[in-house]
Formats: C-alpha cells, structure tokens, sequence
C-alpha cells in the first residue's frame, strides 16, 4: 500500500494545534499515585472531549476512524508535545481490541464509550502468583452459576489495578481441563463485592500494581467476552495487539530521543564521543521503529508472530534510551526525577507481556522455523 | 510515499535473485579473488541486461535513473549472493558523474557504458566527503581496480584519472584493493566537490543496502544449518542458546532493512544524508552481529576457507569498516541532527 | 603476596555474614529510607565491634589499619547484606583525616571515634580528586548526612565542616542523599589536595568492593528462585536461557573480585590509583549487568518494592555511578598508562 | 598461599634478557604456513636450548621444574618481548598434562624430550565430522589386533596437522559401547601408512587444520595412552587443561593490551573516549585475567569445572581486544596484517575447546548447582 504522507497533514496540523493549546506547561504528577492518577483521568477526558482520545475506534464510540497511518502520526505528535502519559492504555490497547474482535454490540455500546471518555479506567488482571509468563497454567476459577458466574482464587501484577474501575482477564471455568483448554474471559468491576485489592509497590515503589482476591465474586453472564470455555483464544488475540505496535507507538520512541538528544546537548561534552555514539543509536533505533511502523501498516498481511520482533527491539531501545540518559546525568543519575521515572518504567519492558525470552523462543520456532525443543 | 517493495519491485528483486542463484556465485567468488575476472564480468554484463547498472544512470545518458529504491533492492540481493565486483563504486561513479554533467568531457561517454554494463568503474575517495571532519577517514584504495575499466580519483576538489597500483589483500578474499596512481585533472571546484557528497552517499546507501543482504543469507544458512546439525542427539536448533542467538540476528536485520528503504525513498530530500549515515551504521551492525552468530552457529565449518559461508562471514567484516565505520556514520547522524 | 584471603581474613568475612544474617537487614534498610536510623545505627555500632570501622583508622589513633585487603573483605559483606549508611564515606574521612594528622585540630579524637563507632562520618565531593579533569564530576551531596556526627566537605584544596541540607531521594531508597550547607575551612592547602586524592581512592575501592557483594547476592538469589520458580512444569533454571544469563553474571564478578582485591594489596604503590579504578570499572559492571539479570530471571516480583531482591537491584544502580560512573574510571586507567 | 613475587625477580630478569637478545628482530612467518611452520619449529629449538620451551616441566624431560608462578612470569616476559607463537603448543599444552597423567615411564622418557625440541610437532585429533562439541558421539575406531590396534575412521578440525609430525586423540574401540564408554586414548605418526591428510583453510586461507582418514593404521600397544577403553577419562584430564590457564597465559592478553593501548595512541584521535572506553576495558580485562592467574595459582584446591569461566572470559576478551583494534585502523582494519592474524585467531576461541554455550552450561550446572534439562 502507498502511503500518503501529505495526505495525513492536514490531520496532523490540527493535532499539534490542539496539543500545543492543551497540554498541561507542567507535567502531572506520575499516573502511578493516587493524585497523578485522578489528573490522567481528568486529561483523557479532555481529549475525548476534542475526539483525540481513541482516534482509530469508529465515531460511535467516541474515535474518528483514523487510517493506521493518522494514528501513527497521532502518537508522533501526542508524545513530540510532551502530552501525559496514557492511564487509559491497558483498556484501548488491550481490552478494546479484543471486544471489537469477539465483544457483543451490547457490550461494545455499553464499555467502549466510558471507557474513550477516562469514565471507567481498566486493568488487565492475568497473571497469577504461579503463572507468569505461563498463561496456561492459570488456576483462578470461575463457577457456573445461575445467570453468571462466580470467580475465585487470586490474580496478581494486575497494572494500573491500584486505582483503576473495572478488571478483565481469563479465568479457569472447566477445572477438568488442561492448560489452555477450558478459559473463560470476565469483565468484573474492582469495587464488586467479594474482591480485595492489596497495591503493590513497583521498584520504585508507587502503587503500579495490585494483587487481587476473589471470594464467590458474581459476574452476570453478560460480562464474558466470546464463548465460555474460549477465553484462551480471546486471550491471544489481545496478545497479538499487545505485542504489536499499539502497546509502544514509534511516537514515544521518538520524542524521547528527541528529549534525548536536548540532554546531551545541554549536559556532555560533545567530544565525548561514547556518550554521543549512545545517543546516536537511540535516536538511530527510534527512527528504524517509525519506519517499520510505516512499513507495517502499509502491509494488508497478518504480521503475527513477527510482532515478536517488535516487542524485543522496542523494549530493548528503550532501555538503553534511558540509560544513556542516566549516564549523561552523571552523579545525579540515580535521583528522582523524569528521566529515572522513564528507566524505571522501561525496566518492565523486557519482562511484562511475554518476556523477551519468551519472544525470542516465538521467532525462533514461528518466524524462522526452527524447532521446538522436546519436553 | 512507499515503505514496502511494490509488485514490479518485488519480482525485480527475485529476478536477481534467480540469476544470482544459478550463476552459482561462491565459485565466481574464488574465481575473481585469485584474479581471474571474467566469470565474475560475464555476471556483471547479465546484470546490466537486467538494468542493474542503468538505475544510477539518468534517462537522459541511456539510463532508467536516479531509483533508489530500486537500488537497494538491487544490491540486497548483490549482498546476498555476495557478487564480487566494485558495483557500490559503480554507481557512486555514475553519480558523480551525472551530477558533473557537461564540465567533463567524456562523462556522457562514461555514463552510457556504466549503464550498458561495458564500463566497470571504480573510485578512490582519501576522504569521504559526505562525513563530517574528523569522520572522513577512509581508505586510499580503489576496488577492484585492477579489474576496471575507469578509475578515478578524488583529490580534494579536484577530481582525477587514476590507475591500478599494487593491489593490497582483504579479509574478504573478493575485495581486492589497488592503491591508486594519481593522473590528469579531468574537473576541479566547488562542483565537484559536490558532486562528491552526493556519490559518496550513494555508495554508502548501496553497501548498506548490500550489507542487509549478506545478514540476511548468514541468517538463512544458519537457521537451516541449526535444523540440520545434531548434536547431542537432537538439532541444535532445538537449543534455546541457539535460537535466541539467531532470533536475534533477525531483530538486527528486521530494524536495519527499514532504514535502508527509508533512506532510498528520502533521496532528493535534505535528510537524505542523515538517513543513509543511520541506515550504514544499523546495516553495518546488523550484518556483523549476524555474521558472528552464524559462526558460533557453524562452529569449526564456518571457519572455514572451503566452506561457502565464510565468505559472506568475511564481507560482513570488511564492509563494516567500508565507506565509513559505524562510528563516523554515528557521527554524522548527530551532526546532522545538531546543524537541525 | 598474597592474592586469595588467608584464614583469619576468610573468617572475618564469615563473621561479618553472620552478624549480618541475623540483623534481618531489609528490615533495616526499609527503616533507614523512612529515615529511622536507629536499627541502622545499633548495627553500625555492631560492626564497629567487630573491628570494620576501624580498618581505615591508623593505630596511632586506636584504629588497626589502614587494612585494605581486610577493609574490602568487609566490604563485600556489607555489599552482600546491602547494609544502609554511610560507610564508604566514613571509611574516606578516616583516611583524609589519618593523612591531615596533626592540621586538624580535632583530628585524632574523630579518628578514635570512628575507629569505635562513635562517630558515623560523611563527606561532600563535589569533584572527585582522584579522577583526571573532565572525569571529575561528582555529586554535591554527602550521603546520609542526616544521620552523621561529623560531615566533610572538600572544596577545592579547602577542607570545610558542612551540615545537611535537604534530603534528595535516590532510586536506592537507602541511600539519602543531603546536600550539604558549608561550615568553617578546616584546613586548607596542597595537603588537603593530597589527602583528598587519597580517600577518594579509599571511598572508590570500598564501594568497588561493596558493588562486589551486591551482585553476588543478586546472582545467589536468582539461582535460588531459578532452581524453585516452575514455568511450563519445569524450574526456569533448567532453561537454557535461564542458565546463560547466569553464568554470564558469574563471569563478571569472578574477574570483578581479583580486581578488587589486586587493588587492595597494591595500596601504597604508585599504581594504587590505576588499580582501584579498574576494580571500579568492573565491579559496576559485573554488579549492574548481575542486577538486570537478577530482574530479567525473577520477572515481575524482582519489579517490586516489597520483594527484597529489589533493594539490591536498585543499590546496583545507585552505586553504578557513585564514586565516578565507568566511564570516569576508564578515563583515569588511560591517563594513568599513558602517563606511565 | 602467599605468593613471593619478589623471589622470582631474577627467573623474571633471567628470562628477559634472554628474550631481549634472541627474539627475531622482524616477525617471523604465520605459523600456519609451511615456511612459518618450520621457523616456528626452529624456533622451538633455540628455546629448548636455553631450557625455556617448558619451564615447569621437570628438568629430565628438557624444563626447569617451574613452579605455576613462575610460568605466569614467564609468559608475562615472553609475550612482552613480542616473541613468536608456540608451534609446540598443542603438545605442550594439551598432550603433556594427559602423559604426567596418565601415561608410561617409557612414554614420558619417549615422548617429551622431542616434544620440548620441537623435534616432533604434536597435533590434536578429536573432533569428527558429526562429533563436534560432543564428544560422547565419537565414531572413529580402533579395532584390536595383535600387538596393537588399527585405526579407520576419520577426524576433522585437527589443528597444525597440516605440517605436524604425530597426532593423539580418542578412537572408540568397543564398538558395542555407548558414548562415553569404549574409547581409547592414542597417539599415531601422521606420516604412517594409511593415514591420508588433506589441510584445511582457516577463514582467511591458511591451512591451520587438517581432515585425517584412517586405512587400517596399525598404532602398536606402546602407543595407547592410559588404559583402554578408558579413553573418556584420559580425554578428559586434557579438557580441564585446555580450559584453564594454560591454554591462553595471561601474559598472552597483557602484551596484547599493552599493543593496544600503543596502536591507540599512535593512531586514535585521544578525545576519542569511545575507543578510549574500549581499549581501558581490553586492558582491564587483561589485568582482571592476570590476578585470577596469580589468584589460581595460589589456590591448592582443583579449580574444577570454575576452568569454563575461564574460557569465556578469555575468548570473548580476545575477539573484543582484536574488533577495538581493528575498528582503530579504521578502514585499514579489512587489510593482511598481525592485528588482522589476530583477529582471525581471536574468533576461534569462542568456538574451539567446547563452544562457550557448552561452557556457560557447565558453570550453570556444575558450578552454579541449576538443573539439568531433561531430555
């Protein structure tokens, strides 16, 4: 596909336009605290307010049907304008591509628009004290009952679950069925009775998590996304966003090298070239991955495993992105501030969503076909 | 504006790949490393008939000109079947002497023969001049010179004829490196040295073009050497060390390809400079790192003299360094990112 | 010479474990962020019992030292045991003030009160003095002043009391980082200049010697949660990626150790300097790659604040670029071969 | 144990001045061609003549009875003095330490003497065709006949044999045995009959190797080393050799270093810090190796399988120190050259002697105490 780049001008004027009148001179307080977390709330619905906030959903929910080329120029000039970071991620990157794949119009109408304006915010609740990367051994449960379901056991790591409304994830729904068999998806709100919430203190210690316990939780059936029993497929199609673009847009990658390069320039000596060269590469692999955005959505092929390689290359830019800015900081490096906010935040990188070992076993065996090892 | 290959593009790049393939290029290889060049010039003239060497060359002097996407597209698949033969040279000839234009004399002449195949050139740039100033290092060596049937050389801002000196070895045994003997001015000033920038770029553009290429044949032998090989009782590629060595060969080549196509399609525009550097510094670490995992990969066979893949090991290393080493393209990157 | 620990030396480290084992130090060190000293400091006056305070006081002051192999034996427990306070600060002072002797006014009395625990010590250097010129940066605080009898602080080749100002917080939450208000000129002049140099080097290796410890933890840990942690109905440890990420994290350290304690034995000779910028070196290295490691084999839980690996992985950093990042250490290893 | 540097200051002084006066001026040929082969040989002998070819041999096989410390220092001399590659080293090396072991006074009488000449140049004959890193699936044989055995089969990678005088290696001889059982140890002249060598071309052309095929080579019972069948166990007292000091001496890599930090200076612009990183980390590496040499040399204990450490460090030291020098000469770096023979000696480490990804599971494994994986 051919694409116009001069086209998308006129979409992308009036974004910079919008942004350069709208966002915040200084910078919220980390989303990660209770206080950050109600302001990102209060921003998401200033852009829903300006159809900014879900530019690639249909306008019946709130978005304008923006081409995968607008919402790539969109995130370019969202993050080149030092907009807030997105406390509503997990629900437009994660749950939303799921409902458009296997939601009902029901629940299409009732979550998405809420979910657009920052009304409800949304943690993704997967993980569980003994299934990390190994989805398939989760064990939380969900019991038939009349009209619903009944949820029990414990999920952890759950991001955003400290504050966020509502939760979503798999649960065990047939406890004879093994591994991936036997999954049922949940939508569930955080404040229904039978749930407790404990915050977890990432490693800098702000509330980025919870751990989550369900005791006889009751969900109305009409809060199970797809087919009971089929949660490991709906699953998976939320994988595949995740690890694709959506999760890390070029647009972040590039204004940090941007922000980047700025520091270098205030801070280090220009003849240091080990410090330059660091530079250089960030802002090298930062355009490397606006370029293959370009080129991604220019395909009409299913990219599949080769999101694999995007999550590896993204993940590992921007942890090195941040280190060489802790390192052009120097002594103060390791004080609080923005660029240690960055590096703690791309320290999750490499683990969350698949490790990247994970992700190279995936290239290894579905992209260049070599084969997998005998258990 | 186009970041993937179109359908005519596509079957341009297999239609070398077809040739290539048949034209059986490891002995072609062996042949011109020992001096002996015709095979390796009967490959050059099949590839002219393909238009190959017409795509530096402007309509206006017998060419389909300046492509370069095309371009690229054209020494990916050079690199893959590691052609010998001094084509980035080519072409960066053809531009300099398309950007020249009438101030030389023969330059038409010259161009017409490039485009047609019959005039092999080759270039020795002392500096490179499109690299800021402490970058520029290069080599005073012309490949493959000795094999070519113009040499030139540019001295400064003046540029030269030349001749073949005493060739020098490489590590790639296919890059046979002449020092050059300096003769007549054929143009001198500002133009050329213009000129030049733009000719060094295209061949920087074209060797990490190719540079792509010969990552991405290491990686393809090495992932069916890996299903292959047992060791231990099983293939090695069954081993995690071993597919994540490889998995990451591909992040490597997977991230270097788009900046090459996109610094072909910036051609013409003010960053074109910038994004060839990037394109040359992500191409040149890329194909190295594959080169290196495609050897612990093979372990003893691929350090190998006899062994086909260690020639693309070797042309990983030597290009590397060619047209300017990771380092000075890093330098130019931020310079052009500063002067912005 | 001797280049392992002799018996006395290896039992000192294993009493040190020991005492420090039972101090249940995370729960120390989570006190000392939240600025309740006194669990930290009963354990300050613990090791001051066992005699690790006073390796750096001379006897001549009631000190047993200077002791360097036995200092960075210490050292590396208290690495180990990621034990909170100002240490490789007090450490510093006592050597400035051993080497200040008699122009200190207060000098021996402080000495006496180091050496038995009395006085916890800090010190301000704003440029470290040990590094070559453009490597000099440093940080203006004093760590842990808030909770210091006695803060330093070296302003050019003046020595001057300092109090704490506000407390900065530092990705290691037990690390508190004050800067400081300057006091009244202790003394002043070359010697200060002199002096300073050498605590600086003190400061550096205890700290070298302390990054030792962390990243031996944080690879004792992670082997432990690889052997326990299932994925896929297996130990992650039996993966092989798993596997090689630690061994990796061995290789480093094991030649982190041999620099460090090289760098102890050569104290008093003219490459002390040298040699403690290379243990410098390569204990962040080895300490901060052990660190991500530490965090890549633990996943989520190694992300957490609770948890306490995480104490080590976050002291990993912290101390990556205390007491001169790599980089200014390498500067100071090439400048003092080349001035060789 | 302490280590008296100082009591082996006049060996140290001894063996400089040696070197001083007997070094060749010019370097002498690639010892992987035949002209430098045979300089290399001679070599040997003028070293033999000043009981310098195998110092801490016992004196009545030709050495000086040298203590661990004192080889450290004569390595740190002979590879400051820039004198020429050990031809002999594959014998010296990797057959000594299994004939110390394991072998007859006869053998020991026999065999060293020539071997500290340079009179018989040894080469190693293990791997085969399939049998790379793993060496249990060894497939040459030796069949029992009278007063001896005939060898069949082939080896490949044998390093000097194209112009060595006798090889050694494993045959397996019980056919009826599995992998590791079976296999006798045994030594052969590579000019016997039946022996057919075709030299290999290292990556840049030399012949630094050799395949070997075996016709019915009849090697008589002198010849076996240890008892046979217990080929696995005598293998592996070399292995632990070969992948401790002796293999590469730390003088090796501080006389590199130290070539390093001369080709930097004369050559690298000094504001060049990213070099400059990279030339402090050869030469800190080097410094590092050195230490743990004195640090293992002062340890009564058996190193063990920590010798795998030892081979990565080292390996990966050589091919950086090597890439820095290369990247030094810029685009003079492709060119023939010793910095080049370098580099091309350099990449074989990491491959040879147990790939390092076989290393870094045996220090997970036997060191670090992880599971091993099922099959």
């Amino acid at each position: 596909m051919d694409l116009d780049l001069s086209s998308v001008e006129p979409f992308r004027a009036e974004v910079r336009e919008w942004l350069r009148t709208h966002v915040p001179a200084a910078p919220l307080p980390s989303l990660e605290i209770e206080e950050g977390f109600a302001a990102h709330r209060a921003w998401e619905r200033e852009l829903y307010g300006a159809r900014l906030s879900v530019v690639s959903w249909p306008e019946e929910y709130g978005g304008r049907a923006a081409t995968p080329l607008e919402w790539l120029v969109f995130e370019e000039e969202y993050y080149a304008a030092g907009a807030p970071g997105r406390v509503s991620q997990n629900g437009i990157n994660l749950l939303a591509p799921t409902l458009f794949q296997h939601g009902t119009p029901e629940q299409l109408a009732r979550v998405l628009p809420s979910m657009a304006s920052g009304e409800v915010i949304w943690a993704q609740a997967w993980s569980e004290p003994g299934a990390g990367s190994d989805l398939a051994s989760l064990r939380a449960t969900a019991t038939r009952v009349d009209g619903g379901w009944l949820l029990n056991g414990q999920k952890t790591w759950s991001s955003r679950a400290a504050f966020a409304d509502w939760g979503f994830g798999p649960f065990r729904s047939d406890p004879e069925a093994q591994r991936h068999r036997g999954l049922t998806y949940l939508m569930f709100p955080l404040d229904a009775e039978g749930i407790t919430r404990r915050p977890i203190g990432r490693i800098d210690g702000k509330p980025a998590f919870a751990e989550l316990f369900f005791d006889d939780v009751f969900v109305p059936d009409r809060d199970v996304i797809g087919e009971p029993g089929a949660g490991w497929k709906v699953a998976m199609s939320t994988t595949g966003n995740e690890r694709g673009l959506t999760l890390r847009s070029p647009g972040r990658f590039l204004a940090a090298a941007d922000r980047l390069l700025d520091l270098w320039r205030e801070r280090a000596d220009p003849g240091d070239t080990a410090l330059r060269d660091r530079v250089a590469d960030a802002w090298i692999k930062a355009r490397a991955y606006q370029l293959k955005g370009y080129e991604t959505v220019s395909r009409t092929d299913d990219i599949g495993a080769e999101s694999s390689i995007n999550k590896i290359f993204w993940s590992e830019l921007d942890v090195a992105l941040h280190e060489t800015a802790l390192d052009l900081l120097g002594p103060d490096g390791e004080l609080e501030g923005d660029w240690l906010e960055g590096y703690v935040f791309s320290l999750a990188g490499p683990i969350y969503a698949g490790t990247n070992e994970i992700q190279r076993n995936v290239i290894a065996e579905r992209v260049l076909g070599l084969p997998r090892a005998g258990r | 504006m186009k970041f993937i290959l179109d359908a005519e593009q596509r079957l341009f790049g297999e239609t070398l790949d077809k040739i290539l393939t048949e034209a059986d290029t490891p002995s072609v290889i062996r042949g011109w490393a020992a001096g002996v060049h015709e095979p390796g010039l009967a490959l050059w003239r099949s590839l002219a008939e393909t238009g190959v060497l017409a795509l530096a060359v402007p309509e206006s002097a017998g060419g389909a000109g300046p492509l370069p996407v095309e371009l690229v597209t054209a020494f990916h698949e050079l690199g893959r079947h590691a052609v010998p033969g001094p084509y980035a040279e080519t072409v960066a000839v053809a531009t300099l002497l398309d950007r020249l234009g009438d101030e030389l004399e023969r330059g038409s002449e010259w161009l017409e023969g490039i485009a047609e195949g019959r005039v092999v050139a080759s270039l020795a740039l002392p500096t490179l001049p499109a690299l800021p100033a402490p970058a520029q290092a290069s080599a005073p060596y012309a490949l493959d010179a000795d094999a070519a049937d113009l040499v030139l050389l540019v001295d400064g801002d003046a540029l030269r004829a030349a001749a073949a000196g005493e060739v020098r070895a490489s590590l790639d045994p296919a890059r046979r490196l002449p020092s050059v003997v300096a003769g007549d001015v054929l143009a001198a000033g500002p133009s050329v040295a213009a000129a030049a920038r733009v000719a060094c770029d295209m061949g920087v553009l074209a060797t990490a073009a190719q540079l792509v290429g010969v990552g991405r044949r290491l990686l393809e032998v090495s992932v069916d050497y890996a299903k292959a090989r047992q060791q231990f009782g099983r293939p090695i590629g069954e081993f995690q060390a071993v597919k994540h060595h490889l998995a990451d060969a591909l992040v490597g080549l997977e991230y270097a390809r788009p900046l090459v196509h996109g610094a072909a399609v910036s051609y013409g525009s003010p960053d074109f400079g910038r994004d060839v550097s990037a394109a040359k510094v992500a191409a040149s670490e890329a194909a190295y790192a594959a080169a290196k995992i495609a050897l612990q990969v093979h372990g003893a066979i691929g350090y190998t003299d006899e062994y086909d893949p260690s020639l693309w090991i070797r042309k990983a290393r030597a290009l590397h360094s060619a047209w300017g080493s990771p380092a000075a393209h890093r330098a130019r990157v931020i310079s052009s990112l500063a002067g912005a």
